[in-house]
């Protein structure tokens, strides 16, 4: 990708930013460019952990959108962030269970929360080690459960999968894959997860090579603007 | 009798594409925490995935080899577009990305799947267990199988199965004990490719079976796992999966010496 | 073992082979031909190897392919000796001989046993342990042979048989051959007519894909119906028309070659020539004696004719020789009258045959 | 010549086979929204991902290709434990997770890797460029290449190059002019699976190459970002790379019928 | 085209072949010997084909073959008809028959040129676009003779080369080679001494992996070194130890049999018995003659024997037979007597022959 940093032409901005992120941030640039007619936004969507990977293997990366504060500490204690990072959204976990596709009617299971109504049924929920997992686990130990899952997925996106999929009974996931899910699942909120919020920092990176663009995307994305889009998609405020 | 000695340029060419394989790992090699490979080595969720990798890709190798093997044998037989047809019906789960293919397993023998919902009806649920891994692994691997058998099966002399047939062998006794020995190697091979392919095998598994120790996380799921806390630490997990390949590889050589029947036959 | 005939009445198109041949059960045929003339192919079509385009094909009366159903090579009791050995790499020597009797449901040391009694007939017992890419190709020859016997099938096809086998092996696989081909009905390829005279008790000729002739041994080879089967009886044959002998001696009769010459001769005594229609006058190359200018003496036959090539064979040179009209004709002589008359390739000579010593047969 | 006939309980085991894989792709069948398809199939990031993907696997099935054969023409001739050495390092990346595979691509290629370093200070940058797509791709495809054509060597009958060198072909010529052609249809079998291993690569490509669309974004890619949006969609997505593999197939196929030698000789 | 020697002293252990054989350049040497005997095998060690495990080979002087060095079959020069005909399925008929020329580095509109000129040499220029896969054998074999020749080789290796051929193909091959070994060195496997007459002027006899006997073809096929030979030439042979004749002929000697049964014959010119040590008697088959009780009349050998088989050969019956001693003989008599004499296996009879017919040779 070619930048001139010095404004002649266009700037192009590598923007690293968590998958969950890829339809709200595409809505993001386009109302962004509305405003910046000479910078080009490309995106590199994947799981946060890969995209600082990458970064310390030497990518490129001039914004780094992280669905976790976990990798954002990574990454500033890699040295590849520059300046302090943003929290620009949140999310928090609900329940999901699914809604049978013809008679679209759901929770046949009789599910009610976090509660004995999962004795028994099929849950899924997020490995430890991932993001979503590690917020599970501090609701989990909040609200004084112990879950029994059958499986612990590895990304939140499988945990949905096997709720739409009518295969678990019930799975943990956050509020904006909910709103992704739509009328396929049903959507119980659990008391108490508002308190265990996962934040989505932002920064500007170390390697940047137009550090000025970048931040004033970050900056686009904190804005009003920015956030109206991010609500149309679940996210919660910072 | 002596083989023709190979040119020299393909010694260097072969130097250069070994070269290309060895120096990720030499790569590999640099980066393992080399100290750590013990204990993380021993630790229960490795030992576990260990096990369930070897149990569950010995299971899909053998039903890919049952499976797979008549499906090479119609397939050698076809020609024109009924070939075509059957063929790219059989190698299609190695062009589907993994995700997909466990998405598709997902909802056709899911819960709700349509041949899932039936079985559920029965009471058979597949989702979760360590079943519905060997079918992602047999899903994906079987191709591989079919690929490298049938092409076999196609530069076999059919001279000889008529020759077994005017001895008054039944087509199934040419099969088993004329066809079947000499296209020995490549069954072999495809046994071997559909092994690797399992032991290797993440998203399907993940989409369809889900990840949970001791029933469905495999070694590569475990790997994936770690690589959340310590990138280096999954590095030194897939040493096993490296040592696994290499004793793999040693075993068709052996069985192969085994049967060696000292060349080619006029 | 009971004998079944074979009628094969096919066509196999991209070959160019359309065939009609008929064999009593309990018969040994011989079948020769040039290379191409459709022998294996004939073969191919009575083993269920090769399916016929259009006709049918019968065993014992039975149709084995035609139009409405194909019985399947292992369901038509037919034993093959191919031209290739197609020995089964993986199996050993003693395995490979075993294999059908195997595939019989016969218990395997009972197998096992038989599969050593063949080998030793063949004279190979002491490699049953080998495998076979460790074999010459006569030893592998052999194998095959003792496979196909070992199996006891009532129809037998020999793809030729012996071709690659030394002098002394294919002497004693001939005896072997005569005991074990008796009351079966066999179909042998061959191009050696000591193989016909020793095994066969009738023969079909093919050329070009079709049967060119067919009878007893002696009859098709005593009035060569083509140049080929001439060759294959080792008789000179010089073809024309049938015309009154203007000799003396009462029974001979003469044949017309196209350029003008005569030759004279006997008439055979089953098909006699018929004046006026076409006649072949066949002679023995040893019966020919070599000039360089016309003997005298009659009753004699004399043709000019140019040498084409000398060939030594033992004790005497077969010399070859084209005749003024383009018919070939040959003599055996002595070395040392080859000296004397100085005979290279293109000398110029008189070719003379005895009136006695040529048989003139209708064509 | 007929071939023996299959016996039918092969063809019953073949259906079996095959419905294992035709009933998944049925279940895939019922659950694509196919009004969706037309505007999926056209948006701009759908076929930049098919022209990438296009693109990268018929480079990373060359590569394959050119490298490979050298590696197969070599691990045909050795026997023992060099034989088991080399194909060990041959295979090795086949039953690398993916994921690994890319991570191991990027600790030596990356611009702080144990060979990337050098390449960087060369001005050379790898890393998340299409160069990175295709070399991941060949990584995790080659082995499958060398698998095919090394059991297609094993088998040929050296009589035949033997025969070629007797009439004074250079070890090169005969390579040329009688081992490629006699092996052809493995090598065939080897260039499609290698095609198709890369089409359907998603792990080591997210992890080597990033996923940039119109760089590095190709189609697996490009269908596990849509499944973040709507599992039916980037199932819709896969459908484009069912048909591109039903093209695949039928590639070879006419190569195959083009090149027809009527089959086999003495 | 020079003509270069050929030296072989080589070990094969595996197949126990141990060969000292030479080839003066420009010459055909015959390689005659029993399945098995290592013809192959010498063939493999001259073309590289295969490797001594111990001992050289040389070509024209040079060491292509030991210890210190092998050069691969290409740099040989050497070239090579197989016992298979190993066409390349994947080339049509001409272009397999252009490959050693192109391979040469000969423009490809030449090197067909060379490839259509040899087909037409063997006869087969009709089938130059066919695969191989759609030959015959016989027409494979004669595709695979055209490119052998193609290359022009001084040093030729043939393995049967007429094996598969009708007679008439075989006869106007001999022709063609007869034509196109001149000037070269050439190793020629058969197992038919009209080749060995027409085309080799020396020949090497191989038995059981090592060199039995070699040099012209008159004097190996006239004094057989083994019964192998013999059969091969045609004669029968009987062994003893040479004693004085007890004959009224002066030149006759005699050979003592082990049964105490007296052979007298003419002793050979060139290698005479000498008394009290070993020596065979030889005599042609159609030198016998068959009584049921022994004729009178002298000079005359008689032996008591038992027949063994009945080998009809054309006008003639070949009685094979076995002595008291356990030697064989055999006799070619008219069927007609057959009948008279009511011979049959097992029948006893008495074998006679002149002495004046009998060679006594030392062995
Ligand atoms: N597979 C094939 N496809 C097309 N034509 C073929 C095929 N096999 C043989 N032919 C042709 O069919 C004819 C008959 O072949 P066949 O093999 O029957 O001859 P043959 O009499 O056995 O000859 P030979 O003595 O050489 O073995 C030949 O002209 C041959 O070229
Ligand atoms: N690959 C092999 N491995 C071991 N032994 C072999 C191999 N090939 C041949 N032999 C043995 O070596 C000996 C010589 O074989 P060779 O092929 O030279 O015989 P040959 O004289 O050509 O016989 P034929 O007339 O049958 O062709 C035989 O005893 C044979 O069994
Ligand atoms: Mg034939
Ligand atoms: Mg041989």
């Amino acid at each position: 990708s070619s930048r001139s940093p010095s404004g002649h032409g266009r700037t192009t901005l590598t923007v690293f930013a968590a998958a969950s992120l890829n339809t709200a941030f595409d809505e993001v640039a386009v109302e962004y460019k509305k405003a910046h007619p000479g910078v080009e936004i490309t995106f590199n969507y994947l799981g946060s952990q890969d995209l600082v990977q990458q970064m310390q293997g030497g990518a490129a990366a001039d914004v780094f959108a992280s669905a976790d504060q976990k990798n954002m500490t990574i990454a500033i204690e890699s040295k590849l962030i520059s300046g302090g990072p943003k929290v620009f959204a949140t999310n928090t976990l609900v329940l999901i269970v699914p809604r049978d596709p013809k008679t679209g009617q759901g929770n046949s299971a009789g599910i009610t929360g976090l509660d004995a109504s999962l004795d028994g049924k099929k849950l899924v929920i997020c490995a430890p080690a991932v993001p979503c997992g590690a917020t599970t686990a501090t609701l989990a130990s909040n609200l004084g459960v112990t879950l029994k899952p059958v499986s612990e997925e590895q990304k939140v996106t499988d945990v949905r999968g096997k709720v739409e999929s009518g295969e678990a009974d019930a799975g943990l996931v956050y509020s904006t894959d909910a709103k992704q899910a739509g009328d396929k699942v049903e959507t119980i909120q659990i008391p108490g997860a508002e308190k265990v919020v996962n934040s989505y920092p932002i920064a500007v990176t170390a390697s940047s090579r137009a550090p000025a663009e970048a931040q004033s995307f970050v900056d686009f994305v904190a804005s009003e603007a920015g956030q109206a889009v991010l609500e149309k998609y679940g996210f919660g405020k910072p | 009798m002596t083989r023709t000695p190979l040119p020299a340029w393909v010694l260097v060419a072969a130097t250069v594409g070994l070269t290309v394989v060895a120096v990720p790992l030499l790569g590999l090699a640099v980066r393992i925490p080399w100290a750590d490979v013990p204990t993380l080595l021993t630790s229960t969720a490795a030992t576990q995935a260990l096990w369930l990798s070897l149990r569950t890709c010995t299971l899909s190798m053998l039903l890919a080899t049952v499976l797979g093997l008549p499906v090479a044998m119609l397939l050698a037989r076809l020609e024109g577009r009924r070939a075509v047809l059957v063929r790219t019906l059989a190698v299609l789960p190695m062009v589907l990305p993994p995700v997909v293919a466990g998405l598709v397993l997902l909802v056709t023998l899911g819960r709700r799947g349509v041949v899932g919902q039936h079985l559920a009806a029965a009471g058979i649920e597949i989702g979760f267990t360590t079943a519905a891994v060997v079918i992602a692994q047999t899903f994906v691997a079987m191709p591989f199988f079919i690929v490298s058998v049938e092409g076999a099966l196609r530069t076999l002399d059919p001279a000889y199965e008529v020759a077994a047939a005017t001895l008054g062998a039944s087509p199934t006794t040419v099969l088993r004990r004329v066809t079947l020995p000499m296209v020995g190697p490549a069954v072999l091979a495809g046994m071997t490719m559909a092994f690797a392919r399992s032991l290797g095998e993440f998203g399907a598994t993940l989409a369809f079976a889900g990840s949970l120790q001791g029933t469905t996380r495999t070694m590569p799921l475990e790997i994936y796992l770690q690589r959340e806390t310590d990138t280096d630490s999954a590095l030194a997990l897939s040493l096993v999966l490296i040592v696994l390949a290499a004793v793999l590889m040693a075993l068709p050589a052996g069985v192969r010496a085994l049967g060696s029947r000292g060349g080619r036959v006029a | 073992m009971s004998a079944s005939s074979i009628a094969v009445d096919a066509t196999v198109t991209v070959r160019d082979v359309v065939l009609d041949v008929e064999v009593e059960g309990g018969h040994t045929v011989g079948v020769v031909g040039p290379n191409g003339a459709g022998k294996s192919t004939l073969l191919g079509l009575v083993s269920g190897e090769l399916r016929p385009d259009a006709g049918t094909v019968r065993i014992g009366g039975q149709e084995v392919a035609g139009p409405r159903r194909v019985v399947p090579p292992h369901r038509r009791s037919v034993g093959v000796l191919a031209q290739r050995p197609l020995l089964f790499g993986h199996l050993r020597v003693v395995d490979n001989v075993a294999f059908g009797v195997r595939a019989r449901g016969v218990a395997k040391a009972v197998a096992h046993q038989r599969a050593m009694t063949e080998l030793e007939a063949v004279g190979l017992a002491g490699l049953a342990g080998r495998w076979p890419a460790a074999l010459s190709v006569g030893q592998a020859q052999r194998v095959a042979l003792a496979r196909a016997l070992a199996t006891d099938p009532a129809v037998l096809l020999l793809d030729e048989p012996l071709a690659a086998l030394d002098v002394a092996a294919a002497s004693s696989m001939r005896v072997l051959l005569a005991e074990r081909l008796a009351g079966r009905t066999v179909l042998m390829v061959t191009h050696d007519p000591l193989d016909l005279w020793t095994l066969a008790s009738s023969m079909v000729v093919l050329e070009g894909g079709r049967v060119l002739d067919h009878g007893s041994t002696e009859s098709v080879l005593a009035r060569p119906a083509s140049r080929f089967v001439a060759d294959l009886a080792g008789l000179n044959r010089l073809a024309g028309v049938a015309v009154e002998s203007g000799s003396a001696v009462e029974d001979d009769h003469a044949v017309h070659l196209a350029d003008g010459v005569e030759v004279t001769g006997v008439p055979d005594e089953v098909a006699g020539p018929v004046v006026g229609q076409e006649a072949l006058a066949l002679f023995e190359p040893a019966a020919v004696s070599v000039h360089l200018s016309a003997p005298g003496g009659r009753p004699r036959n004399t043709f000019g004719a140019e040498v084409t090539g000398l060939e030594p064979r033992g004790a005497l040179v077969r010399v070859h020789a084209v005749l003024a009209g383009g018919q070939r004709a040959s003599a055996d002589v002595t070395p040392r009258s080859i000296g004397a008359l100085g005979l290279t390739v293109g000398t110029a000579v008189v070719l003379a045959v005895k009136a006695a010593q040529v048989r003139i047969v209708r064509h």
